[in-house]
């Protein structure tokens, strides 16, 4: 796996985790609370490409083992993906302006 | 090769978009655009891994067939229950919902870790530690969201908890982390099976008891933290595999969650350290504070002074989802506005079990968000103001936070209703709020207490108001 | 020099230069233009960094023309570095709120 | 390795550094702890640069010592150079300080991509590629730098310009490109030595024609240009050589730089393909459009309304760089407002000839920045305000941008000076300002003219303020 395109060593890895994280604290610290709790399920959402990880741990399997708990990855993963893009999405969906403000509702009834 | 790069680049790419959805989100006028934006990130990414079938390692090839149809299972299986959850769930229930799919996420990270340690090509120890503590972040926020969901949809009514708990806890872990270095350093030996699977017992176990003890109305804050907890989790668990795209994305919640947990903590006016540890929020602290005289109202009265004032600041708390009350209350806003008066909502920052909580109730209403201010914004406003209607709100327009310093909210800022010439509260009773803590306000002479339901007494006010106008 | 600790392959290398590319992006966008002449010369000292590079280069020269060019390179890249510095620093010494205007002057005569 | 790993680590702590510095430069308040912050950083790691000497390939050991010397040498040459004209410059000269830094930025990136080429260790051929594209960037930045010092700085007073010239810049370029690819293919072959060092010759010549006709108005731009493109150049440079933390520090410059430029550009109304490929800015456009009568005036009687007015609004421009002039504008301020009148500063984003020129002139003459408004926020002012004072500005308020569709800045946003009641102008003559148009402004009934050069007229204002006072 060390011979991948994508392989780095250990040091590299603390350069990208701290760009990440760096990126990860500037965006948000000028968010208004209006967007707090879609915010939070919004990167809910996006640790969801855990389900990728998952993917290849599937596809890699030989074991019975294996198998078992890379479906487990993969149903969990790809729950924490489509649960959290719903559930922002619905949020999101209700911030409308006044001028606009259209009469129909969705979901709830 | 070729595909190595594709793959590669589809992560650079999904990455890249993330960054930029997660930085839309931050406005109101971007944010739908910047979840679908991630949304494409996502899809494009996921498309992509299944390239890798055309690259599986050798022993895996006789298994490709079983492995593929498992794949399509398990991701169809979790989109249409999560998705199916995610769409009819109540909006009041979101922050349980959230601490699910949170949880789940950090299930799949430990489950990542579990592959890693089954399969016998890890590289070196270094590897392998970053595998455990990734495991370890993720079974706690496995099962640790477990517990928050349940605390907060109302399936585990009491904190548990009982002598030398922090002790227990503090073994516990402890045992986790050996039980971790056992794995270490027995890996890829059949000495190392039986300290694997009790590490992730361990674990798992940890995540539940460190958050049983947690009241229920901290649970948004643990649910955050472990939001960011299940971020560190795909990070690690990324490095691990040689993913960039997962260690940024990970990485990114991580630090993102983190801080949104510590802003949150901040604004309930309290610590980390005091969210996690202390036994806040549970004894219903029953000695009682201020005592005095409590006028109360019946609903048509109050909603008649309302009517005629020129001016009304609605100040919506966590009452109002109990209640589910929102539309009625937009309802009767509408009414008001459309009588001439000057209506404007009042949103404080921890109003509700979430942040942003009331923001989202009152949208999903339908309210516009011009008529929706922030404290800093309205506070100054109170006191040029005819009637401040108080819906299912108390430790948020409680003054007492900003003068008695034994109050255990003293220091939170506060709505400065009590400077309205009119107060109007809405209540059931004479419950306190989250705190535990009376209000004094309730006291007050220019205060009078309408009871009942949110719900109910708003539809009374509705009729109220509908009467008067036919008259 | 590849296989260093902090050696990458490409698409690592275009992982990072994407997270560094945002971050200039997003710290720059919201800067006041008060502040844009210090900036231009706040991120003109970053990019001096480049003298570490010649240095390395100057101490690996083993012929008279690497030495040469590495001499020139680093000459140039401290040139950048101590510049960007002190001409920063200078204009950002003089952005005072009212209250504490210090008499005192620097520099100009 | 353990050398290895300290070098990289302290990359690591720079690279954030330098991250964490450049976002705290982006408030007044903590811009001066940025750029020390990004100070600890740079001192920091090219300390740990020096461990590398434990660390050289066993060829380059014979001649460590000589090394060594040089490296001191060169570091102590640059730095007491570049310092020692970085503390005396004037702040008017500003600009033309900043591009030669840049240059000097640009050509250590072209000599690191020299050094690669002439190792005969490179890897591979995308190695290479980047190196080249690396260097060319990098030595456009040089020598392009160089020629916008000497036009800022008087050296070379007339845009060079012949028929053709854009063909010809094309061609060179396409000529450097070719050359670089011969360079790549016949890497550490003999026969690649020419192409090489021909390839450097085209590049930095590139880098002059590039920049010849580029009028001298437009240098700010292209500096700001030429600054992300050494930033470019050094992250591409970092990952020939596989240090991070030059890959990281490079390309945020790059990109805040390309943002920086952007906004300049738009600042000033402009395409930034404008900027590079027109020939604005120099053909001193005899076109006089308005004419008319103008009233002028001398300085004491300007003086003397100012004195007694109760509102005054100080719009400050390029002349007022040129007069050096800045001390005694505040000289006059203070006078005024120890009389009591209200003054304010009004800076246009383009006001003067770099962004933000005015800003750091005033700051140097120790005017408080709470006096100094930006556009936005005072443009409304103009109309309530009984004199606006206008020293050496012309573009920025010539109220044609807002009308006249045909005028080369029409849709530049200006301030509204032209609606106090009374507007003074100080100005030497009837020269133009930087686009070459008549200002209608200066005919207008509400004007008057106080002509001179502005440190002289100012002079004299503060006398007259003395007088009336001891009166
Ligand atoms: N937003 C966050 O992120 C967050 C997270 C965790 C904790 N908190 C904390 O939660 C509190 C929020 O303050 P708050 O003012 O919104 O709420 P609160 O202080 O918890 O008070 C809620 C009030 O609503 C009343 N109520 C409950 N159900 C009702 C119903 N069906 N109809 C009418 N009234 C009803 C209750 O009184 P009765 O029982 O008498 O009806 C209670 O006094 C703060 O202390 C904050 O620190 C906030
Ligand atoms: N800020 C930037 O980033 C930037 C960069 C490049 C270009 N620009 C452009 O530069 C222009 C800036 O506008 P501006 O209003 O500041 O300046 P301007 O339009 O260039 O006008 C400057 C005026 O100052 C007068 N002047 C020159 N020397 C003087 C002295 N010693 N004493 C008194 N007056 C003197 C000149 O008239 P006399 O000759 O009659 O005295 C001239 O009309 C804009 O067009 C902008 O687009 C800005």
């Amino acid at each position: 796996m060390m011979d991948s395109v994508t392989s780095m060593t250990f040091i590299i890895a603390l350069y990208i985790f701290m760009l990440a994280a760096f990126t990860g604290y500037v965006v948000i610290s000028r968010v208004p609370s209006i967007l707090h709790t879609p915010l939070m399920s919004g990167s809910n959402f996006i640790h969801g490409i855990v389900v990728v990880g998952a993917l290849d741990a599937l596809f890699n399997a030989t074991t019975l083992t294996g198998q078992i708990i890379g479906f487990v990855g993969v149903f969990l993963g790809a729950g924490n993906v489509m649960g959290g893009y719903v559930v922002t999405d619905r949020m999101l969906a209700m911030f409308r302006p006044s001028q606009k403000q259209t009469p129909e509702k969705k979901g709830q009834p | 090769m070729l595909i190595e790069y594709i793959v590669g680049l589809s992560g650079l790419i999904a990455a890249g978009l993330f960054i930029y959805g997660l930085k839309a989100m931050s406005s109101p006028v971007t944010a739908v655009s910047g979840i679908v934006t991630a949304g494409y990130g996502m899809v494009f990414v996921v498309g992509a891994t299944f390239l890798n079938l055309f690259n599986i390692s050798p022993d895996a090839r006789p298994h490709l067939l079983v492995n593929v149809a498992l794949a399509v299972v398990a991701l169809l299986l979790g989109c249409l229950w999560t998705g199916w959850r995610g769409r009819t769930v109540q909006m009041t229930a979101m922050p349980q919902m959230v601490a699910i799919f949170n949880g789940m996420g950090g299930g799949s990270a430990a489950s990542l870790a579990a592959v890693s340690l089954l399969s016998d090509h890890a590289t070196s120890g270094l590897h392998l530690s970053v595998t455990i503590v990734g495991a370890l972040i993720g079974c706690i926020s496995f099962t640790g969201s477990i517990i928050a969901w349940a605390k907060l949809d109302g399936r585990m009514r009491k904190p548990v908890r009982f002598g030398g708990q922090r002790i227990f806890n503090a073994a516990l872990f402890l045992i986790a982390l050996v039980l971790g270095a056992l794995t270490v350093m027995q890996y890829a030996t059949p000495q190392g099976v039986l300290p694997g699977i009790l590490f992730f017992a361990a674990a798992l176990l940890f995540g539940v008891c460190m958050t049983l003890p947690i009241g229920g109305a901290d649970m948004p804050v643990v649910i955050s933290l472990y939001n960011a907890f299940t971020g560190l989790a795909v990070g690690l668990e990324g490095y691990v595999m040689g993913n960039p795209a997962l260690m940024i994305a990970g990485m990114v919640v991580g630090s993102a969650g983190t801080l949104l947990t510590a802003l949150m903590a901040k604004a309930m006016n309290r610590s980390l350290t005091n969210v996690l540890f202390s036994n806040f929020g549970d004894t219903a602290s029953s000695a009682k504070g201020p005592e005095g005289e409590m006028k109360s109202a019946d609903p048509s009265d109050a909603a008649t002074s309302m009517r005629y004032a020129s001016s009304v600041i609605i100040v919506p708390g966590y009452g109002l989802a109990v209640a589910q009350a929102q539309q009625k209350l937009y309802e009767f806003v509408k009414m008001l506005v459309a009588d001439g008066v000057d209506v404007k909502f009042a949103i404080h920052p921890v109003a509700g079990r979430m942040p942003g909580h009331m923001n989202v109730l009152l949208a999903e209403a339908g309210v516009p968000y011009d008529m929706i201010c922030d404290m800093d914004d309205i506070n100054d406003s109170f006191a040029t103001t005819d009637v401040a209607l108080i819906i299912g709100a108390n430790d948020v327009v409680n003054p007492e936070a900003l003068t008695d310093k034994s109050s255990p909210i003293y220091g939170m800022p506060i709505l400065n209703a009590y400077k309205a010439r009119q107060v109007f509260v809405i209540k059931r009773g004479s419950g306190t709020g989250y705190s535990g803590v009376q209000n004094p306000l309730f006291f007050q002479k220019n205060c009078t207490m309408v009871f009942g339901d949110a719900q109910a007494v708003l539809s009374k006010m509705v009729e109220a108001v509908k009467a008067l106008g036919t008259a």
